[in-house]
């Protein structure tokens, strides 16, 4: 199976007006696909109904067309919008291992893994207290313990530092080798340039 | 999905809900001495005499019991809807009903169970008549649990409104009617000398209802809310 | 015709201020239901009127800029 | 069915059709309800036993009547919109609200007004009255959450979880409320069970209640297309529509 999703003319509208419509792309293990638009162009709509938050008017969206069984997509997917998900109550290393536990993902070193996300000695500081960039690493850390094919990252390296940005990109670099995927907005210019890189911009609101 | 995976899931709701109240322990007190605040309300407003205060306990601390779990209620989806974990919820591969029903259990643990355990001192404040304690924590024990179910139910209509509380109280208060008038019913006839049970039994029946059905409604709530 | 005149009509034995207030106030009421349909009708009006300025303000914008 | 629905599932087919409809329906409901309340009021005769009170009954009885089958018409429409992702039907649930609301709101204040001269009372804590005030309540939170919402499709999608989780209630919420009526011992009112009526009243009742139908769907018609022209502002049919009416409007300015 080397197609991941393909998304058939897809059209949506909020408050009544059309953000976009006649969408479609297909992405293929290896691909970037790097979404582009202005601000309320729809980007985060598109992601958002890519993995069923929002609905949206037509079309069709398909994930793993070529998988033998008909397994459930939502165990194959990462999604990670503008919020990072993380509780402010509780400490980097609390928040970790809680949302991998969620997700079923099994980690070897959560302490070594807060550390290659560049968090070492804040472990067990209550992640309300840490910065909004620092929260953004702790949630993060999913791209490195959930071992799923598809990611879908809205803004991922909003409040990131250089670093952050560079580490993030190394990351996404070593997934894609794998033979996974990533579908992306960003109004950050990527450093780094992937091998297999598809852009799509959505002219949203008045076109 | 398999059982294993689901329970996990479940768990991990629950655990991860009572780490974060563990942390903030005030917002489980609060309703409670706000509890305990309203029924010593009551016998300087009607007078000490313990036959009206005795009529009128079990009445005193349902209602009291009703607006503790509004007050509370609007916490419960509130911080999961604004740092994201109720969208990567939804997302989950695990049922969403079910991870709800863990929210559900979660609330009544920090506010039905304190509640229960509460009872017998409101009831001396309240001087209930020996012959009606049994009967109250009964209908306590049975009621709480729908007052949790209905309560996320609001709770999760209008996390995404920002404002919720007196709209909140709006959609809860007539759901709540059969339970008010049924559990102080049973208090009333343990006073009159006849059988509490029918009532406790009905109670118990509606709880089992409430808690099968409401965590599909607060799935679906969830659902629009993160839209 | 069960009543002999108007006043006896007005007086509905009786219970003429109960009647009519019952009677007032459901017309009442339903003429509230009512207006506020065909005023619904109106507000959506004038909104399209604003939403048509708003278009023609936008592809005015977009001639200037081309 | 569902494939024969579909074609009607196109608002601007509903809206011409509903159009249609409403001048109909309008006529026929002022017609039968103004026969129906003429009838009650001046040819009806007087009751043996409360006079000329109980022509209350014209409005109180049908209203009541329609208050419950409107909720329950709410929640099917709410239940259709869900299974079925049919947004027509989630709009006919913003259409229903309003009427079900006044309706009941009728019912209770003829109630009330008609127990002043019966029972010497304006409120009694009748199981009747006290289940149609639950029911305002119901109706009053469905509303209240559908306006909370900027986006009115999330606040018809919220309203109509809500009034799902109502209807399950209602039955227990009309048992529970009968029982504790009966274990408290009010009054024990007789004013709306009724004998079997006399056909020279109840003719006349059977007409207005067959009004207040047709009224209740003259309004949601009126208040339907209503709807349906907010939630499709910016489509080209629309436009045309509104456009015409404009058009209309203005001539009919010139001629006066």
């Amino acid at each position: 199976m080397s197609t991941l999703l393909t998304a058939k003319q897809l059209s949506s509208q909020r408050a009544g007006r059309a953000l976009f419509s006649d969408l479609s792309f297909t992405v293929q293990r290896g691909d970037v696909l790097h979404i582009e638009g202005v601000n309320g162009a729809g980007k985060s709509t598109l992601l958002r109904a890519l993995v069923g938050l929002v609905q949206l008017q037509s079309g069709q969206i398909e994930f793993f067309p070529d998988a033998a069984d008909d397994h459930d997509w939502r165990n194959q997917l990462l999604f990670m919008g503008h919020k990072a998900g993380i509780k402010a109550e509780l400490t980097a290393i609390e928040n970790l291992t809680l949302q991998a536990k969620l997700c079923g993902c099994a980690i070897d070193d959560a302490w070594q893994l807060l550390a290659t996300v560049g968090l070492l000695g804040l472990e067990d500081v209550p992640a309300g207290q840490l910065s909004a960039g620092q929260q953004r690493r702790i949630a993060l850390t999913r791209l490195w313990y959930s071992n799923v094919p598809l990611w879908i990252l809205d803004e991922p390296f909003t409040a990131l530092d250089t670093d952050g940005i560079e580490l993030l990109q190394q990351r996404f670099a070593e997934h894609t080798a794998a033979g996974g995927a990533i579908i992306m907005t960003s109004h950050q210019l990527l450093t780094w340039t992937p091998t297999r890189l598809q852009r799509l911009r959505i002219t949203g609101g008045d076109a | 999905m398999n059982d294993t995976s689901n329970w996990a899931a479940f768990t991990a709701v629950m655990r991860r809900d009572l780490m974060v109240v563990m942390r903030r322990r005030s917002d489980v007190l609060n309703p409670l001495l706000f509890i305990l605040m309203v029924v010593s309300l009551f016998p300087l407003a009607v007078g000490p005499g313990p036959d009206i205060l005795g009529r009128i306990a079990a009445g005193v601390i349902w209602v009291a019991a009703l607006l503790s779990a509004l007050l509370g209620s609007e916490r419960l989806f509130r911080d999961d809807f604004l740092d994201g974990t109720l969208e990567q919820l939804t997302l989950l591969p695990q049922p969403l009903p079910l991870l709800a029903g863990a929210k559900i259990v979660v609330h009544w643990l920090l506010s039905g169970l304190p509640l229960v355990i509460l009872a017998p001192l409101c009831a001396l404040l309240l001087k209930l008549p020996a012959e009606g304690w049994l009967t109250l924590m009964a209908t306590l024990v049975v009621g709480t649990p729908i007052l949790s179910a209905v309560t996320a139910i609001g709770a999760a209509l209008t996390v995404s409104l920002g404002r919720g509380g007196a709209l909140l109280s709006l959609l809860l208060l007539p759901l709540f009617i059969p339970l008010l008038i049924f559990a102080t019913g049973a208090v009333e006839a343990a006073l009159m000398g006849t059988a509490a049970w029918p009532q406790v039994l009905l109670l118990a029946g509606l709880s089992l209802l409430t808690l099968l059905l409401a965590p599909f409604a607060v799935a679906a709530a969830i659902r629009v809310s993160v839209n | 015709m069960v009543f002999d005149n108007l006043q006896a009509f007005i007086a509905m034995g009786g219970y003429g201020f109960y009647v009519w207030l019952a009677f007032g106030i459901s017309f009442a009421a339903i003429a509230v239901l009512v207006i506020s349909g065909l005023t619904a009708r109106r507000k959506l009006q004038r909104e399209f009127v604003k939403e048509q300025r708003r278009q023609e303000r936008l592809a005015q914008r977009k001639r200037e800029v081309s | 069915m569902w494939r024969w629905l579909h074609p009607y599932a196109k608002p601007e087919v509903v809206y011409h059709l509903l159009g249609r409809w409403q001048p109909w329906l309008s006529i026929t409901a002022a017609l039968t309800l103004g026969l129906g309340i003429v009838w009650g009021l001046v040819f009806a005769p007087a009751d043996y036993q409360q006079g000329d009170s109980y022509r209350i009954i014209f409005v109180h009885v049908p209203t009541a009547m329609f208050s419950m089958s409107l909720y329950i018409a709410l929640a099917i429409a709410a239940f259709v919109g869900r299974v079925w992702q049919l947004k027509m039907a989630d709009w006919g649930l913003a259409a229903i609200a309003p009427v079900g609301l006044t309706f009941t709101f009728i019912s209770l204040v003829t109630g009330a007004i008609w127990g002043k001269p019966m029972w010497g009372t304006w409120w009694e804590w009748d199981a009747r009255l006290t289940s149609q005030l639950i029911l305002f309540f119901l109706y009053v939170g469905v509303l209240a959450l559908y306006h909370a919402f900027s986006d009115q499709r999330n606040g018809a999608k919220a309203a109509g979880i809500l009034a799902m989780v109502g209807v399950i209630n209602i039955p227990i919420i009309r048992y529970s409320v009968e029982w504790w009526n009966t274990l408290h011992q009010g009054a024990t009112l007789t004013v709306f069970e009724r004998p079997p009526m006399a056909t020279s009243m109840l003719i006349p009742l059977l007409v207005s209640i067959l009004g207040f139908g047709l009224l209740a769907g003259a309004l949601i018609v009126q208040r339907m297309r209503n709807e349906i022209l907010r939630q499709e502002l910016r489509r080209p049919w629309v436009k045309h529509v509104l456009n015409q009416d404009r058009a209309t409007e203005l001539s009919k300015t010139e001629q006066a």
